[in-house]
């Protein structure tokens, strides 16, 4: 068996990120070129929504991503509280802005896509509040975790937060579902707008693929300096090449 | 018998100390010493399990606490720096609220003779705002006349009090030791009790 | 049971000896409630539509104002400590100071809803709607309020973070109590919403504590 | 391919302003976010890289006055 935990040690994981990192980003490189090629050259005008409805190639990835982050981040919440490793703690803590960003950009995107399709800026379309709560969500964790000084105690009070808030997350889509149908909203979904071509659905899985990529190099990378902060007394940071000058 | 393993302390990216063992039989003391700052106390937060060492472990009658921390904490009583005194409630309903919650509900005539012992007799009923800090300290202190834990952990039992009440907790501690109970405390001032004992000392 | 018991008591008392805190939060309930209408304009049907949405929001903002001070004076003077080193689980202490918070900061507002109700022209029916929503929906936001007010205690600015925190987490809670006495004025019946609301309150009578539990010892460590 | 030329692609039938907006804020939010990592990568090193030369200094200064 490979001894996972000898990764997980803070002083082993830094190198390993570091090499890391950069096939991750040349990843997202290649499968962002390959995306908005399809995206703009390949995908067919649609013909309800002419070509504003491209938005949806970064749209509707940039949704699923700052979803399936905050979920990772869940995810290495609760093998922290359960191993109580130090690494987990800094993975989500890394996560979190990029998710943040993500959970931005989505809302950025739809406000762009409704404006022409909606006629408004901001509608209490289900999906759009949802990801409006996510948003406050990340915020919430963001605040929490920066406001505590102790390192460790931010983790494990991040960890907790992240817990609470992934339990949450389908409660609150689902209620904002209901309450949607009960006031009679915007019945036009993004997603299920035009009937989705493979072309369309293959540009949108290749944006995802560029964003997973992206997500991964950028919080390995982040991670990296996160390690370096609160391990700065540590004896193995001294003995580090970039060190010696 | 309490038994400490190579215990550790961090706080914040610093190490307090490390390597911490000691042994207190039945019937016997340890006064933990050290300047300020050296982690007396985060050390008797760690034998009461309020806080978690970074390393090593504890054993109770042979037992490792962190596998029975219930039945550890039943026979615990821990006094820290703050009295745990709520300054709206009197000094009786302080020290019954404190029992019930300690798992020892105590009946108003024993929780009354506690607290006339420890010298607050005629100011059960005050709201506790008015006790002075010495008081305030005594009524804490009652908590003790009460108990029934074996193992007393009590973080500067001493401050506050005048020479009279120092006396008075002398005699509860030794008391305590001759009925075969373990005791764990700080201090910063020499303390004489009856019974053997020993110090532990912390810092370089 | 003993010690819960006792957790209780000991907090309706401090309730009891500080009326003030209580009664402002109940106050702040009535002004915003009654700001609406001053702000919106006197409009029977306008106001009778915003009606649960109104009463809802404001319940639950004065829920919140007290959450501050659910653990930190606890934690402060040393009880905290205290009940952590009881025999009985924190976490059962921990949901005696929830129900205790939901006493004295819950059911009054559940009980003041109905007449505040009347300044809005809701039906009968409506405002025993809208009572049993808030009785239903009152201890969830006492419950999840304490994770937040466990999470931030000690912390730099607690306060607004603790608000931060804990507001999008009563979202659900708002929809299903809001729309509870909404689908019953449309008279489509608040049953689906109500018992949504009670499935919801199960969960965090589950959870929650577990999860403060766990926040408050991080905070004491 | 659906574009005839340059400026019909930048157009994208009159929805120029809100396919660009959306691309281009995307992109320029990773890329920002990407820079300001790297930044701070690096200002974590040069502080540590000071903080190590200023214990090494610290270090041979008490060997050399030693006799």
């Amino acid at each position: 068996m490979i001894n996972w935990f000898k990764f997980a040690s803070p002083a082993s994981f830094y190198p390993l990120a570091g090499k890391l990192w950069p096939w991750f980003a040349a990843l997202a490189t290649a499968f962002c070129a390959a995306g908005l090629w399809i995206s703009f050259f390949v995908a067919p005008t649609d013909f309800q929504q002419g070509e504003g409805y491209r938005i949806i190639f970064i749209h509707v990835p940039a949704s699923w991503m700052s979803m399936f982050i905050y979920c990772v981040m869940a995810f290495w919440a609760a093998i922290g509280i359960t191993f109580n490793t130090r690494l987990s703690g800094m993975m989500s803590a890394a996560l979190a802005p990029t998710g943040a960003l993500f959970a931005f950009l989505s809302l950025w995107t739809g406000a762009l896509w409704g404006k022409p399709m909606w006629g408004a800026w901001w509608v209490w379309d289900a999906r759009l509040t949802s990801e409006l709560i996510l948003f406050f969500l990340y915020l919430g964790y963001i605040a929490l975790t920066s406001a505590i000084d102790d390192p460790r105690r931010a983790d494990k009070a991040g960890a907790i937060v992240a817990l609470v808030g992934v339990v949450n997350v389908p409660i609150i889509y689902f209620s904002v579902k209901w309450w949607n149908t009960l006031h009679q909203g915007a019945s036009v979904s993004l997603t299920k707008a035009p009937s989705m071509a493979t072309t369309m659905l293959w540009g949108m899985l290749l944006m995802a693929l560029a964003f997973w990529m992206y997500s991964i190099a950028m919080s390995l990378y982040r991670v990296r300096a996160i390690i370096l902060e609160r391990e700065h007394h540590a004896g193995w940071v001294a003995e580090l090449p970039e060190m010696q000058r | 018998m309490l038994q400490a393993h190579g215990l550790a302390c961090d706080r914040g990216d610093r190490r307090l100390f490390s390597g911490v063992d000691f042994a207190v039989p039945a019937g016997e003391w340890l006064q933990v010493e050290g300047p300020n700052g050296a982690g007396k106390t985060s050390l008797l937060r760690i034998v009461a399990g309020l806080a978690a060492a970074a390393e090593g472990h504890l054993e109770w009658e042979g037992q490792a606490v962190a596998e029975a921390r219930d039945a550890f904490n039943a026979r615990l009583l821990y006094l820290g720096h703050a009295p745990a005194i709520k300054d709206d409630l009197s000094a009786l309903e302080n020290l019954q609220i404190a029992a019930a919650v300690a798992g020892r509900p105590l009946d108003e005539s024993t929780a009354l003779a506690a607290l006339r012992r420890i010298g607050l007799g005629g100011r059960e009923d005050l709201p506790s705002r008015v006790l002075s800090q010495g008081q305030k300290r005594r009524v804490a202190l009652a908590r003790l006349l009460c108990s029934q834990a074996r193992l007393w952990i009590l973080d500067e039992p001493f401050v506050a009090l005048d020479v009279a009440a120092v006396d008075q907790l002398c005699t509860i501690l030794d008391e305590h030791l001759a009925r075969g109970g373990l005791l764990l405390f700080t201090s910063h001032q020499a303390v004489h009790l009856a019974g053997s004992g020993g110090s532990l000392r912390l810092g370089r | 049971m003993n010690a819960f018991v006792a957790i209780v008591r000991r907090d309706l008392l401090l309730a009891a000896r500080r009326k003030s805190e209580v009664l402002t939060a109940l106050f702040f309930f009535m002004i915003v409630v009654s700001l609406f209408p001053l702000g919106i304009g006197p409009e029977t049907a306008m106001l009778r539509r915003i009606a649960p949405g109104v009463l809802w929001v404001a319940a639950l903002l004065a829920a919140m104002l007290s959450l501050n001070r659910l653990f930190a004076t606890d934690h402060q003077d040393g009880t905290l400590e205290q009940m952590a080193l009881s025999p009985t689980p924190l976490a059962v202490l921990v949901s005696g100071k929830v129900l205790a918070h939901w006493l004295t900061s819950g059911l009054p507002l559940v009980l003041l809803a109905p007449v505040l109700g009347l300044q809005f022209d809701l039906s009968a029916r409506a405002l025993g709607v809208l009572m049993i929503s808030l009785l239903l929906g009152t201890p969830i936001l006492s419950l999840i309020g304490a994770i937040g007010a466990a999470l931030t205690l000690g912390v730099r600015g607690g306060g607004v973070l603790l608000s931060l925190l804990v507001l999008p987490l009563y979202i659900p809670a708002l929809i299903f109590g809001a729309g509870a006495v909404e689908a019953d004025v449309a008279g489509l019946g608040a049953g689906g919403h109500l018992s949504l609301l009670g499935a919801l309150l199960a969960l965090g009578v589950f959870f929650a504590p577990w999860a403060a539990t766990a926040a408050l010892r991080i905070a004491l460590d | 391919m659906n574009w005839g030329s340059a400026s019909e692609f930048f157009a994208m039938g009159g929805y120029g302003l809100y396919v660009w907006g959306s691309f281009g804020v995307t992109f320029a939010a990773l890329l920002v976010e990407a820079l300001l990592t790297r930044k701070r990568l690096a200002d974590t090193r040069r502080l540590l890289r000071r903080e190590l030369a200023a214990d090494r200094e610290a270090l041979t200064e008490h060997a050399s006055r030693r006799p």
